[in-house]
């Protein structure tokens, strides 16, 4: 049990497959579009998560030197961090999109049943 | 009668959906063990070791995001300039479905003027210390564009001047590039870092890095004030 | 170490079912706030994980604003699912 | 021989086959009256017939395809009739035989046909169009058994020259194709009766019910050169017939002889049998000759 | 000229990209023509590099810092010649677009197809996998946005549609990105390359495959296309062909470096056979029925691509020679399609079959236009889809594929019956009366005779462009050379 | 010096030139076509006619495919005189009926595309260039197809679906063969086909005659071809069944003579002496023409009656070709000219006719003798040939045909034939008379004019050929050798001298036939001119009426009558009720089918759906690659 409750990695790397199950769970069971689209949100949090994770190293600290006697032997990986940063951005910005079509969608539907919206088909 | 039907059906689908999740997530799962999650390596080795020497910038997650994988940032500050335009697009000159809104109280009213220069600052100071300390042009941009945000909540008829919003992005996007093609012409190399490093912990360090991520910082706030204007849609 | 392993384990388990409860609940607007506490667990597990930046950015973005656009949505369309397509 | 002879001889060649052929014709209306009981017309009635036509000063015409229909007809029997040897031998009579062949000789006779179709057609009468499309249609049926008949012929004796299988055949009764073939013989029977217009084949003409079809609206000397022309044709078949399955003849006199035979079985079938529609001739000739020939075609083979 | 480095193909744009807001205060229509004049700079810097490349790779160092380290653009023949054909169509559709007044965000509008082309030319330039990522990003996220930019009914259903999938492809890329850069430490593609067996076999595999999927969903395979005939049905004309033309170029070049320079795993690329085989089957026959013919058009397009990613999932030289040919003539052919049946549908108020009834006698020449892409695209010689066919069937003889000819030869009859259908329906059915007969504008027109141009000229003289498909087809079988060419002598410096 | 690559050039180019030369001066079109024929009939003209030249394309398009090469032999001249001539004729046809037609332009441009490109077809020595004209000619024919028709929907994608579907079998055996000898060179490829395995050249052969035996219209893939040869312009569709369905002929001893050769085929399997291929090919040709002949009997319109006498005609060539003797092919050659000139003739006097009344029904038209008394005169001689009777060049060429058959003993198939030559004489008496015999079935058929000028320039050499050929039969007999020679057989025929004709069993004088023929004519002719008073005239309703007096209103024309007996024959009548092509639509409906629910169930407008597919796919590749 302690080694579970210690081992940061174990525990968010599992938390962050949880997630992205709920997160994918969601979006391709829920009708509703914005419900869709929160999922998709969750997901995109447990891909960052998951990003972040495989780039911690257990008892070392952040990647800025803010302190004089910090070596970057005791840094974490900072790669991820800046692609994540990235990724975020850029994940809001689908999001914003994805609400702009959908409030389209909305006004010319009436409704945001994903299983409704299908005048184009076959 | 037909409901049930129907609704069994439902049920199977997502049944079967969780079981394809699960076996996924069992195969990532099983991955996880072989991760290597134990040492910093490769690239990331170099960053660390070689940030002071190179962009004399405290923040190696901010000499990344500028100036070692600087042109993912420009591609980023693309992606937000594009949703914004997009969103713009979509939604421009549609019907306005209004609705009443409940106004906002008194006190709200009073403080969010004061508060909105206040919300600005500490964003510009996120990200003009972006090199220094956690945080950059994304993070300050967002709360400047929060600080909008408040504004448009509190005041009904508040409306953000388009054209300086205009004017900001535009400016700082191309800050931004006129920045790199700068390191095109003087050192040959796109987004390169041709002003003086300075000394690390400095504000004036960093060579372009702080310019860069004032301007991100802009151009984010501008963006997504602009995005939230236009999905606020309260123009009439 | 214990502690902080227990903070994580912590924020693991809130996020984990803030995201449940965001995916469950069929009014949107709690979905919407539930799915905010996912990205603020997050930004909290974030910090844990030695990213502050990332942690600034999500909880400004994830937590905060993105919150704002899923709120405007709803009030550009429908606060609740309807009964067909839960 | 002179050349003197020879033009001679191409030009006895016709009426050689006019005289016989319309003789015949007479016999055939004498033995038929007498089958049926009653005296029929004397022999030379057709003869007659034909020169009292051939008198008559005055004939309609509907076009120049009409004026031309019967020529055409004439000169295609004629044609065919001098690529057919009447005597074996390749002295007298023998006409343009060894510049063709059966094939030749066989196509040829359809040329006569044509040419009276064309002349049927200009004439305008819808009956005789009628006519001629049911002899045409019985053709197809015809044609059938008889040209087994004939690919066993030149399958067997190797040769499509006809005076090459007259030849083969020479050297007594038994060397004859109609013993040494029997079943390709009796399929060709079948095609020969039919085409020498005989009872249950002669439908196009119909005496009875389309007023003798094709030659219905031809009169006077058109009808004079079409009488003249089917005694000449006639001739010309029972010759054919000879030369493919009796051996030939050597003489008119074994000629006559040969060709009466043939002939009397034309007028036994015609007498005993009622007329078939068009349709029911081809449906039996495609039935039971054809497939008496093509028996005769897989033993030819199998041989 | 040190500075005159390919990495101003995607400078430049976007320097114009963020200028277009600012010029509309000096003309109304400043930016469209910025944009075209942007994308003509595009063009001519790409066929100015062409040569150049064809001899030997460049590579671009961006910000300075050495790959792996930094991020670099990797000029290879074949990225060089696909820039080349993605900024050569979007300077064409731009042109057709400078007249095009439906939309009243024109603005907008030109910014995002400058931002499109950009991302697409970003995607085949690069030389890093999370930058590949951002890039591809740009390109579907302004995809997204011209999809649904008429605001009917029918874009904003296709872009959401776009959108959720789209989702799906950035999420998977992000993991296997995730796996890759866990296990390597790196992102450039030319060092993953170099040391990709290093990876543990059960991660790479996992990674190839989340990687598969995403590239997948952008180069519209198979399964993973049931979006796109919404895409190409819902957005504006021109949009379509830019989509045909551009993007899914961009996604297809994604998915054949990766597969073949970066992990070099047979079974994904035999994968892709058997996916190439289906695509263009089920497209074909889905194409068979349909009323609208912008939308038969897309599963058209979709069965190209299945014969692209047949061509690919071969995996010999020949056969990528093939499949880069086809590139080139399917961007021709279904740009050129689409803007002709953009302009007829104007016209004629549809683009159903009973829209176009007649259509061409009413308007001959863009209706022959289509008549002669159609035939292009049905591979009927002298055109150019012809000899990429043919191309692709040797390729796929000498590797005794003949089922899979068979397969496809019979879809192609197919595609020939719905295309035949259209063009009779053009000029046999009796002129429309309903229509008053306007003459196209002339700008609109010059793309569709410059692409006939193209379609006739390409067939014939294909020779012409044999170096070039030859040195980027090696550029593509040969991973040695890539990873020599961008890493340097020493292989990298980790 | 000018080689066939240029011969190939020449029409296409003035085919594009005229095509927008055109739109500027009308006549240019005309113009250039008449350069183009007179240039491609003189180049024709002028290359020696057996002699092997090989040349290869200058333009840069072979480096795609190593290189297209072009020659000519015996076999391709022969072919190329045939293409030239017919070229030359139809298009004075067309310069006579196309002038005031709305297609003016389009015509011209694809009639010489598709003139092109069977210069193509023939002088190519490759497999891929061949493939490539034969694809031109398909599209360029297609387009001259639904250019009039009446029922463009059907006929087009008939034609198209079947030609490219036949194109598309060739293409699979071309990639089959190319695998195996890494060239698509005609020599090459025979070597490479000489060391196949068994199966795979069988499999080869039968794809191969797929390609072939659709242009040849041959029975169970012949559906396109009546509504096609019906449908399609009616100056080109002399062309159409005259020339094109001989390429099929052309690339048919091509490919069965030169490349896979019938003695390698022999060797697989044979009948008799026969390779089974060839038997079965022959059966199937036989068959065709049994039932094209009784089809084309029972036809009302003037031009389907042709097209099913062209299916019929076509056939005879496929079953003398495809058993693999000298004789044999030699037949299908001499058929393969002598079918054209028939074709050519008839097919453009009905344009003329057509032209003039309007009409193309049997039931609609009659009695044009009187005003049309050359077309009455060319048609007659068409049929002549058709029917094959002997004066003129029709008996010869299919008298070479029989002899082949019995010479190789295939009697069975000689006796079928016979059915079917039989029953043309049918057909070929309906076309005559339900044009031009009989009664007019409207008055206004009595104030038409003779057909235009421009196609006596075409009826009158066409119809002196026919009648040449059937004097000299012999005439042709060097270049049917030399052709024959070139496909590596031995002389064919006997004849030395060109009045007879004489192979294997037998042979004949043509000259002496027609002269005894034409000097009886004039002998009776003479007789009945001279020796007779002038008959008299009377009036066409003065007739024999069965006592009734008709009137103008009276349906006298009997023109749709011919031919309602065979309904009533059992086995004809069965043949005739049934339609090959209910089986082809009920598949078409079925691949509908197919289409409609793939694509509804696939593409079910769910985004959501749409989503899952790439789990799903995703878990699939995970699930089955994932070791």
């Amino acid at each position: 049990m302690r080694e579970l409750l210690t081992n940061t990695h174990y525990i968010v790397l599992t938390g962050v497959l949880i997630l992205m199950v709920i997160g994918f769970f969601g979006a391709l069971t829920k009708k509703n579009l914005i419900k869709i689209l929160i999922s998709l949100g969750i997901v995109d949090t447990g891909v960052n998560l998951f990003f972040i994770v495989i780039g911690y190293l257990n008892g070392k600290t952040a990647p800025i030197f803010s302190k004089p006697g910090l070596t970057p032997q005791q840094m974490v990986d900072p790669v991820p961090q800046a692609l994540v940063l990235t990724a975020i951005v850029i994940g809001v910005a689908v999001l914003a999109l994805g609400l702009s079509i959908v409030i389209r969608v909305y006004e010319h539907y009436g409704t945001l049943n994903v299983s409704k919206i299908k005048k184009m088909r076959g | 009668m037909k409901k049930p039907g129907l609704k069994k059906r439902l049920r199977v689908k997502n049944i079967f959906v969780f079981l394809l999740l699960c076996y996924l997530a069992f195969q990532m799962f099983g991955v996880f063990g072989l991760l290597d999650l134990n040492k910093v390596k490769g690239v990331a080795k170099y960053y660390l070791e070689n940030d002071i020497k190179d962009t004399q910038s405290a923040n190696v997650v901010t000499s990344i995001v500028v100036n070692y994988r600087g042109f993912d940032t420009l591609g980023e500050v693309t992606v937000l300039f594009l949703a914004a335009t997009g969103l713009g697009a979509i939604l421009s000159g549609r019907r306005k479905i209004k609705r009443k809104r409940i106004p906002a109280n008194a006190m709200l009213k009073f403080g969010s003027k004061p508060l909105l220069s206040i919300i600005i600052l500490f964003g510009a100071y996120i990200f003009i210390h972006g090199h220094l300390s956690p945080g950059g042009g994304f993070q300050g941009g967002t709360v400047v564009a929060s600080g909008f945000l408040l504004m448009l909540l509190t005041f009904e008829r508040y409306k953000v001047e388009h054209k300086y919003v205009k004017w900001t992005e535009s400016v700082a996007g191309l800050t931004f590039v006129t920045i790199g093609l700068f390191g095109l012409f003087l050192l040959g190399s796109f987004l390169a870092n041709f002003l003086p490093l300075g000394k690390v912990g400095e504000l004036f360090s960093s060579g372009v890095i702080p310019i860069i991520y004032i301007a991100v910082g802009f151009k984010v706030g501008s963006e997504l004030t602009g995005l939230l204007d236009n999905m606020m849609g309260v123009v009439e | 170490m214990l502690i902080l392993g227990g903070i994580t384990f912590l924020c693991v388990v809130l996020m984990v079912v803030a995201a449940y409860f965001a995916i469950k609940t069929n009014d949107l607007l709690s979905s919407v706030i539930a799915s905010s506490t996912v990205s603020l667990m997050a930004s909290v597990l974030f910090l844990i994980l030695q990213a502050p930046d990332v942690a600034m950015t999500e909880a400004a973005i994830g937590a905060g604003l993105s919150t704002f656009v899923f709120l405007i949505a709803l009030r550009k369309t429908e606060r609740f699912e309807r009964e067909e397509e839960q | 021989m002179s050349t003197g002879m020879r033009i001679l001889d191409l030009i006895a060649y016709p009426f050689v086959a006019f005289i016989v052929g319309m003789l015949y014709m007479g016999i055939a209306r004498n033995i038929i009256g007498r089958i049926h009981r009653r005296w029929g017309p004397p022999v030379l009635q057709n003869l007659i017939d034909v020169f009292k036509l051939y008198r008559k000063r005055e004939a309609g015409s509907h076009g120049v395809m009409f004026h031309l229909g019967p020529m055409i007809m004439v000169t295609g029997v004629v044609t065919c009739l001098y690529f057919v040897p009447i005597l074996s031998g390749g002295k007298w009579l023998h006409g343009f035989s060894f510049e063709g062949d059966l094939i030749l000789v066989t196509y040829l006779m359809v040329l006569g046909a044509l040419g009276m179709a064309l002349g049927v057609g200009q004439g305008g009468v819808p009956f005789g169009v009628m006519g001629v499309t049911r002899g045409l249609t019985r053709l197809i049926g015809l044609e059938i058994p008889y040209f087994i008949a004939i690919i066993v012929l030149m399958a067997h004796y190797n040769t499509a020259s006809i005076n090459k299988i007259m030849e083969l055949q020479a050297g007594g009764i038994s060397n004859w194709a109609m013993f040494k073939l029997p079943l390709a013989f009796i399929a060709s029977l079948f095609s020969f009766w039919g085409m020498m217009g005989a009872s249950p084949f002669d439908i196009p003409g119909a005496p009875q019910e389309v007023a003798s079809g094709p030659a219905t609206e031809f009169g006077g000397k058109y009808l004079a050169l079409m009488m003249s022309t089917r005694g000449i044709f006639g001739f010309l078949k029972l010759t054919l017939w000879v030369d493919l399955f009796m051996g030939g003849a050597a003489n008119l006199l074994i000629l006559i002889a040969k060709t009466f035979v043939m002939f009397i079985s034309v007028l036994f079938v015609t007498s005993v049998y009622s007329r078939f529609k068009v349709e029911q001739a081809v449906d039996f000739m495609w039935k039971y000759p054809t497939l008496i020939g093509l028996i005769a075609l897989v033993i030819e083979m199998v041989r | 000229m040190s500075w005159f480095s390919p990495i101003l193909m995607i400078a430049v744009p976007l320097f114009i990209a963020f200028l277009i807001p600012l010029l509309g205060y000096i003309h109304k229509k400043a930016g469209l023509y910025a944009m075209s004049l942007t994308l003509l700079f595009n063009m001519l810097t790409g066929f100015y590099f062409l040569p150049k490349v064809m001899v030997k790779p460049i590579r671009v160092i961006v910000a300075g810092y050495k790959p792996p380290f930094g991020i670099n653009l990797a000029i290879t023949p074949f990225s060089i010649f696909l820039a080349c054909l993605i900024s050569t169509m979007g300077f064409l559709v731009s042109l057709y677009l400078l007249k095009d007044n439906t939309t009243e965000t024109q603005e907008k509008f030109a910014m995002l197809i400058l931002l499109v082309v950009m991302g697409s030319t970003g995607i085949v330039l690069t030389g890093d996998i999370f930058n590949m990522f951002v890039f591809l990003e740009i390109t579907s996220i302004s995809s997204y946005a011209l999809t649904a930019i008429k605001k009917d009914r029918k874009g904003s259903e296709a872009g959401i549609k776009f959108l959720l999938v789209g989702s799906i492809s950035s999420t998977l890329l992000l993991l296997g990105i995730a796996l890759i850069y866990n296990q390597l430490g790196t992102l450039n593609l030319a060092d993953i390359a170099n040391r990709f067996s290093q990876m543990n076999p059960k991660v790479a595999f996992l990674a190839v495959s989340f990687l598969f999927i995403g590239f997948g969903i952008e180069s519209e395979m198979f399964p993973l296309n049931a979006w796109a005939p919404d895409v190409y049905q819902g957005a504006p004309a021109p949009v379509a062909a830019l989509f045909s033309a551009v993007t899914v170029k961009a996604g297809l070049y994604a998915m054949v470096r990766f597969l073949f320079t970066v992990a070099a795993k047979s079974v994904f690329i035999k994968l892709l056979l058997v996916f190439g085989v289906l695509t263009v089957i089920v497209s074909e026959l889905s194409a068979l029925r349909q009323n609208d013919v912008k939308r038969m058009l897309g599963y058209s397009s979709l069965g190209q691509i299945g014969v692209i990613l047949f061509a690919v999932g071969i995996g010999t030289a020949d056969a990528m020679q093939g499949a880069i040919f086809h590139f080139v003539n399917h961007a021709v052919l279904k740009a050129t399609l689409f803007l002709s049946v953009g302009l007829l549908a104007k016209a004629a108020g549809g683009s159903t079959m009973e829209d176009l009834k007649g259509i061409g006698k009413k308007y001959p020449f863009v209706a022959g236009v289509f008549g002669i892409a159609a035939l292009g695209v049905m591979g009927f010689p002298p055109l150019n889809g012809f000899v990429s066919k043919m191309l692709i069937l040797m390729a796929a003889a000498k590797t005794e594929h003949i089922v899979l000819i068979m397969l496809i030869l019979a879809a192609s009859v197919i595609e020939g019956v719905y295309y035949f259908r259209v063009l009779q329906v053009m000029f046999k059915e009796p002129e429309p009366t309903r229509i008053e007969k306007k003459a196209f504008p002339v700008l609109s027109l010059v793309p569709l005779v410059v692409l006939v141009f193209a379609i006739i000229g390409i067939g014939l003289f294909s020779g012409y462009l044999m170096p070039y498909l030859k040195g980027a087809a090696m550029d593509v079988m040969n991973r040695s050379t890539y990873i020599a060419a961008m890493l340097g002598s020493n292989g990298g410096a980790l | 010096m000018i080689g066939p690559n240029n011969v190939i050039l020449i029409p296409i180019l003035a085919g594009i030139l005229a095509y927008f030369l055109g739109k500027v001066v009308k006549p240019a079109r005309e113009g250039l076509t008449l350069g183009s024929v007179i240039a491609v009939c003189y180049l024709v003209f002028r290359m020696p006619f057996d002699k092997v030249i090989s040349y290869s394309y200058s333009f840069k398009l072979p480096y795609a495919f190593g290189s297209l090469s072009f020659g000519t032999n015996a076999l391709t001249s022969f072919f190329a005189i045939l293409i030239a001539l017919s070229y030359l004729f139809i298009a004075f046809t067309a310069f006579a009926l196309v002038k005031d037609k709305d297609y003016h332009d389009t015509f011209y441009l694809f009639f010489n595309i598709v003139a092109g490109s069977l210069l193509g077809i023939v002088y190519s020595r490759d497999l891929m260039s061949f493939f490539i004209f034969w694809e031109m000619m398909t599209w360029s024919s297609y387009f001259l197809v639904i250019m009039n028709a009446k029922n463009p929907r059907k006929t087009g994608l008939t034609y198209i679906v079947f030609n490219v579907a036949g194109a598309y079998a060739m293409l699979t055996a071309m990639f089959f063969v190319y695998a195996a000898a890494g060239s698509m060179q005609f020599d090459k490829v025979a070597t490479a086909i000489a060391l196949m395995p068994n199966t795979k050249v069988l499999f080869v052969s039968i794809l191969f005659a797929i390609g072939f035996l659709v242009k040849m219209a041959t029975m169970p893939l012949h559906v396109w071809a009546p509504d096609a040869y019906t449908e399609s312009e009616d100056s080109f569709t002399g062309f159409f069944s005259g020339t094109l369905s001989k390429m099929g002929v052309y690339g048919f001893l091509l490919f069965f003579a030169t490349i896979v050769g019938f003695a390698n085929l022999k060797g697989i399997s044979s009948i008799k002496d026969t390779p089974t291929v060839g038997y079965v090919i022959a059966w199937l040709g036989v068959i065709t023409s049994i039932f094209a002949t009784f089809r084309a009997i029972v036809q009302d319109e003037v031009k389907r009656l042709l097209a099913y006498s062209s299916i019929a005609q076509v056939g005879y060539i496929v079953t003398a070709m495809s058993l693999g003797t000298a004789l044999g092919i030699a037949g299908g050659l001499y058929h393969a000219v002598m079918h054209t000139i028939m074709k050519l003739l008839l097919f453009i006097t009905v344009a003329g006719v057509i032209y003039r009344t309007g009409k193309d029904r049997f039931s609609e038209l009659g009695a044009l003798i009187t005003r049309m008394p050359l077309s009455f005169l060319a048609v007659l001689f068409g049929i002549i040939g058709l029917a094959g009777m002997p004066p003129f060049g029709g008996f010869a060429s299919k008298w070479v045909i029989y002899m082949s058959l019995l010479k190789s003993h295939n009697y069975f198939l000689l006796v079928a034939m016979i059915v079917s030559s039989t029953a043309a004489f049918l057909y070929c008496y309906k076309l005559i008379y339900g044009i031009f015999l009989g009664h007019p079935s409207s008055p206004d058929l009595m104030e038409v004019k003779e057909v235009p000028a421009f196609l006596w320039v075409a009826q009158v050499p066409l119809m002196l050929a026919l009648m040449v050929f059937g004097m000299l039969p012999g005439l042709l007999v060097p270049y049917i050798s030399k052709a024959v020679a070139a496909l590596g057989f031995n002389a064919a025929f006997n004849s030395t001298n060109m009045y007879t004709l004489s192979a294997a069993l037998g042979g004949f004088n043509g000259f002496t036939v027609i002269n005894v023929l034409g000097v009886i004519f004039v002998v009776v002719l003479i007789w009945y001119t001279l020796f007779f008073p002038k008959s008299k005239k009377l009036h066409r309703l003065d007739i024999y009426y069965a006592a009734e007096t008709p009137t103008e209103e009276t349906p006298l024309h009997y023109g749709y009558g011919i031919g309602a007996e065979l309904h009533r024959i059992p086995w004809v009548g069965a043949s005739l009720r049934r339609h090959i092509t209910t089986f082809y639509e009920k598949f078409a409906e079925q691949v509908n089918g197919i289409a409609s629910v793939l694509k509804d169930i696939l593409f079910n407008g769910d985004g959501q759906i749409y989503m899952l597919y790439a789990v799903l796919t995703l878990v699939a590749i995970i699930m089955f690659l994932g070791r």
